[in-house]
């Protein structure tokens, strides 16, 4: 079971490369008392519809190292299917070529995104720090923190609002716009997902912000 | 004549061992059938009679052997009768005979069978010459005859216990290969559950075409669109018709049947087969 | 001796079964009916009454020999009842003989250590002099541990009314002792231990949490995965000795209940002494006895 | 990911050993005691389940080998949903004592069926499974009916397919490093023998019929 999660895209400022940015924000971490507690992913494949099917679809395919066991597809409906992980085996058949013919589906090219990071203990708070990278490409710097003892948004936005001004600054002065819709219900791992997807998908249009910053 | 003393001793002394090993035998069995009674098996009492049986064989060969004189020709005279105990006889007989005398003599010396014994040997070779080589011949055949029923009536009573064996593991089958291979179809391909639906859903859809034809086709644009593929799809499936026609129909479920009410409208004179596989196109 | 022992046997056996086909024949012929023709009453009468003196000879005869009989004992083990029940797989019989047997292994096990650990230590408890002992009679004895399990259910149900959004179950696992399972809104689940109507222990745990143990019992001993929660368990747990009042056991359970209830704010409210939310990374964990108003750890005590 | 890929597909439990058999109504109870002994756990009660397993097939104009997927839903416990994908079954050749075949099973949400339908998969055809189910170590064994029903997407209205129950011994292991537990199964159905005769039984000759 997990806790509510907020996550939020730190603005780079002009004339620091991401690697600054994650070095100083690690540094705050320390400062506020938090203790590291070691690494982690969140990933995302997208796929595509053959041509010829009778649905046309993009399916994301997303891992978070939180929920390791777990394999999250999203669809662009917005059904997000939990599963474990032996769906990438089905999705990898569905996307088999068989006998010289494509399949079903289609992995888009260049559309792999992660971010990846320390991960931050701080009471009950889980703090991550990751940096986006769209095929090894430096895209951002994702800021997640997760209140666990609370399931409900609602409930525990203000307290987290205190913590995440603190990190991101004004940024956090309302709620991700993902969640501001499950205010009062209860949160799941799947919303996660959802908010990672909406900052890839936001990632993956911008040109590479780290060239211009570099 | 020395010489042919020497044989008979040999001959006597082969005999006397024989005889001796005969004694010894039954002696064996004889103790252990009073002591071991409780314990011994059949298969070790015949193992004993087969030995004797053995043992009287070859004393019968030996007697028939051409080194034996004929001792019929012997003539064995008691030369004296003594009613008192004879040690040596005793020792000799292993205390069975104590003395010589009038009472066992004509016992033990006998050459003749019992005159009772002599009578019915008699009567019964008497019969047997009585009946002429015709009459033997009768019998004989009547004989054959019986044996033969009788072997007749046992082998039919075989058949009849075996085929009541294979009847009795028939009635105590457990499993069918046509079940399992029934089971197995139905859960790998779904055979046999998409002809049920038939059943049930048949005649409603075909009722309800012709009632909602005319409505439907005023409310669809598509729809010459389908039939241009219906016909190309009933042309691929008709030589597959009968095959195919209880299997396919399960894509009738309610749901689908409302969303394309335009094509299988259009479908009504075709087999359902048609219908169905229109219906896969079109989702496609 | 033994063969004249079996002799003696076999002939009383033979005996008893004449008995019986007499007396078979007697009871057959009564059921089967006679045909009894005009005049011929006292020819059926007379058979019966012949039949009658055989079943009696019959019996006589086994009386006589009956007391020549040694009782023969037959040693059967109780084993060998088993194979009177012709219907043993309708029967849970096997499982419960596995089941039983794997308790009194269990048992013995566990008897072998506690005989281990007692026999150096030897408690004596009741070592106290008659003197305290009248002192403490005179005394109104408090009853808050000893309601009935009626009464406890009935005052529960009353309170259980009180809250639409604290909805409490009400189980006994381990004998006369309630325990109370508390789910907060969304918030917070606790546990409460009761004995009688005297609170004896409270948990509280996460809303995503529970109280069951890896085998599906109530888990009363484990606290919560989360720092804040451990914290509120503290504060409550010291606070029911507040509430505690053993004269009054209801309104004490009441009013505690009622102090508690105002936890469902746990996250959503600011400390009313500093206007926070947050105090090194706790929401204010501590709700002021009487009005219940929302307070961090730190500032409860300054 | 692709790596993930092959390491999932390396240790994930995907090759599956298979034999099969059917028992008949009368003989039913006596296989489940029997099983029952072979089995582990014998001093539980027997373990039952009753699944809603509906198959999803794709096809398009290019690829006319439908892809089926298989969605099981316990109707005991509500929220558990799966969905396989099964291979085709290699019967091999003679020596070799059971079929094997790829199999993937993957836990999911309860929005499998939505998530299939709008993926464009279809409904095949679907039916509900009722039985029992004992372990023996690895080895798996399912005794089941299968029933049709009447209504589609109502469980209730149920109708046997057949008297006879389908047995299944199954064992699912990686895909290296199952060759031992043929053997085991061989053995192990040897002793159920004659009650069910376990066996190989060639699908693709079954799909044909």
């Amino acid at each position: 079971m997990m806790g509510v999660v907020c996550v939020y895209a730190y603005n780079i400022p002009e004339g620091k490369s991401g690697q600054q940015v994650v070095d100083s924000l690690q540094k705050q971490m320390d400062i506020i008392g938090a203790t590291k507690t070691g690494n982690f992913c969140v990933d995302c494949e997208t796929y595509q519809s053959h041509p010829q099917n009778a649905q046309q679809r993009s399916i994301h395919i997303l891992h978070n190292s939180e929920q390791p066991a777990t394999c999250f597809s999203v669809l662009d409906s917005g059904t997000v299917l939990v599963s474990d992980m032996l769906f990438d085996l089905i999705m990898n058949t569905m996307t088999q070529a068989k006998s010289g013919r494509e399949g079903f589906f289609q992995q888009r090219k260049g559309f792999k995104i992660e971010s990846r990071g320390q991960r931050y203990e701080l009471a009950d708070f889980v703090i991550k720090i990751g940096s986006v990278s769209l095929m090894a490409n430096f895209k951002g710097v994702l800021i997640e923190v997760e209140y666990c003892p609370s399931q409900v948004p609602g409930d525990c936005w203000n307290l987290m609002k205190e913590i995440l001004q603190s990190i991101v600054g004004n940024t956090a002065d309302t709620p991700p716009s993902y969640i501001k819709t499950k205010m009062d219900s209860l949160y799941t791992p799947a919303d996660t997902i959802n908010q990672y997807l909406e900052h890839f998908n936001a990632f993956r249009k911008t040109a590479t912000p780290g060239q211009q910053n570099r | 004549m020395q010489k042919e003393e020497k044989q008979l001793e040999l001959a006597l002394d082969a005999l006397i061992q024989r005889v001796q090993d005969l004694k010894n035998s039954l002696v064996a069995f004889l103790s252990k059938l009073e002591n071991e009674y409780q314990t011994m098996s059949w298969p070790s009492v015949l193992d004993n009679f087969a030995l004797l049986s053995g043992q009287l064989n070859s004393l019968g060969k030996l007697l028939k052997s051409e080194k034996v004189p004929i001792l019929r020709n012997q003539i064995l005279l008691p030369l004296a009768l003594s009613p008192d105990r004879d040690q040596e006889l005793e020792k000799l007989t292993e205390r069975r005979v104590f003395a010589f005398n009038h009472e066992v003599v004509p016992d033990y010396l006998r050459t003749k069978p019992e005159p009772d014994v002599e009578k019915k040997i008699q009567e019964s070779s008497v019969r047997a010459t009585i009946n002429t080589p015709d009459v033997a011949q009768k019998q004989l055949n009547a004989m054959n005859k019986v044996t033969s029923n009788i072997l007749d009536i046992i082998n039919s009573h075989r058949d009849d216990m075996e085929s009541d064996a294979n009847q009795k593991s028939s009635l105590a089958q457990t499993s069918s290969m046509s079940d399992t291979n029934a089971l197995i179809a139905v859960t790998m391909f779904g055979k046999g559950l998409k002809s049920l639906r038939r059943d049930s859903s048949q005649s409603q859809p075909i009722i309800q075409q012709q009632t909602q034809q005319p409505k439907t086709q005023v409310s669809t644009g598509k729809a010459p669109s389908a039939v241009k593929t219906n016909i190309k799809a009933a042309a691929a499936v008709t030589v597959n018709k009968q095959e195919f026609a209880g299997t396919f129909t399960s894509d009738f479920e309610p749901g689908t049947i409302s969303s394309h009410d335009n094509i299988l409208t259009l479908n009504k004179e075709s087999s359902p087969a048609a219908m169905s596989d229109t219906l896969n196109k079109a989702n496609n | 001796m033994a063969d004249n022992e079996v002799e003696r046997l076999t002939q009383a056996i033979s005996l008893t079964q004449k008995l019986r086909t007499s007396v078979t024949r007697v009871f057959s012929d009564l059921s089967d009916g006679y045909h009894i023709s005009q005049g011929n009453e006292k020819a059926s009468l007379n058979v019966l009454q012949k039949a009658l003196l055989t079943v009696n000879d019959n019996y006589s005869d086994l009386e006589k020999l009956v007391p020549n009989l040694n009782s023969v004992n037959i040693t059967a083990p109780n084993s060998a009842l088993v194979g009177i029940d012709p219907v043993y797989d309708k029967t849970p019989i096997y499982s419960q003989i596995t089941h039983a047997h794997k308790w009194t292994n269990k048992v013995h096990k566990l008897a072998d250590y506690a005989s281990a650990i007692l026999s150096p230590n030897q408690l004596k408890r009741t070592h106290q002099g008659g003197q305290p002992l009248a002192i403490k009679r005179q005394r109104k004895t408090p009853h808050a541990h000893a309601i009935p399990p009626q009464g406890v259910d009935q005052c529960i149900s009353a309170l259980e009314r009180l809250w639409s959004d604290m909805p409490i179950t009400l189980s006994r696992p381990m004998g006369n002792c309630a325990v109370l399972q508390i789910t907060l809104s969304r918030t917070l689940r606790a546990l409460i231990v009761l004995r009688g109507l005297l609170i004896e222990s409270v948990i509280v745990k996460a809303y995503s949490e529970d109280f069951l143990t890896p085998e599906g019992k109530v888990d009363l001993w484990s606290r919560s995965r989360y720092q804040v929660f451990n914290k509120v368990t503290d504060m409550v747990t010291a606070a029911t000795l507040h509430f505690c009042h053993p004269q009054m056991p209801d309104l004490s359970l009441r009013s505690f209940l009622v102090w508690f209830n105002s936890y469902k704010t746990l996250f959503s409210a600011p400390c009313q002494k500093c206007g926070k939310h947050l105090q090194g990374a706790f929401p204010p964990v501590w709700r002021e006895l009487r009005t219940a108003t929302p307070q961090h750890d730190g500032c409860r005590q300054t | 990911m692709d790596q993930m890929i092959s390491k999932v597909s390396k240790f994930a439990p995907t090759n599956e050993f298979l034999l099969q058999g059917s028992i008949m109504e009368n003989a039913h109870d006596v296989l489940l005691h029997r099983l029952r002994g072979l089995c582990d756990n014998s001093d539980s009660p027997f373990e039952t389940f009753t699944d809603n397993e509906m198959i999803f097939s794709m096809k398009n104009t290019t690829i006319t080998q439908a892809l089926n997927l298989r969605v099981r839903h316990s109707l005991i416990e509500q929220d558990s949903w799966q969905v396989r994908y099964a291979g085709m079954a290699e019967m091999g050749d003679k020596n070799r004592p059971t079929m094997v075949r790829h199999v993937i099973d993957c836990s999911t949400s309860d929005n499998i069926v939505l998530f299939l339908n709008e993926l464009g998969f279809r409904m095949d055809h679907e039916f509900v499974i009722k039985g029992f189910y004992f372990h023996k170590g690895r080895m798996k064994v399912t005794v089941s009916k299968i029933y049709k029903m009447n209504q589609p997407g109502n469980t209730e209205n149920l109708e046997p397919f057949s008297t006879s129950s389908l047995v299944e011994l199954s064992v699912v292991t990686q895909q290296s490093g199952g060759e031992g537990i043929a053997e085991d199964m061989k053995s192990f159905s040897e002793q159920l023998k004659p009650l069910v005769q376990l066996e190989k039984v060639d699908h693709r000759r079954l799909q044909n019929i």
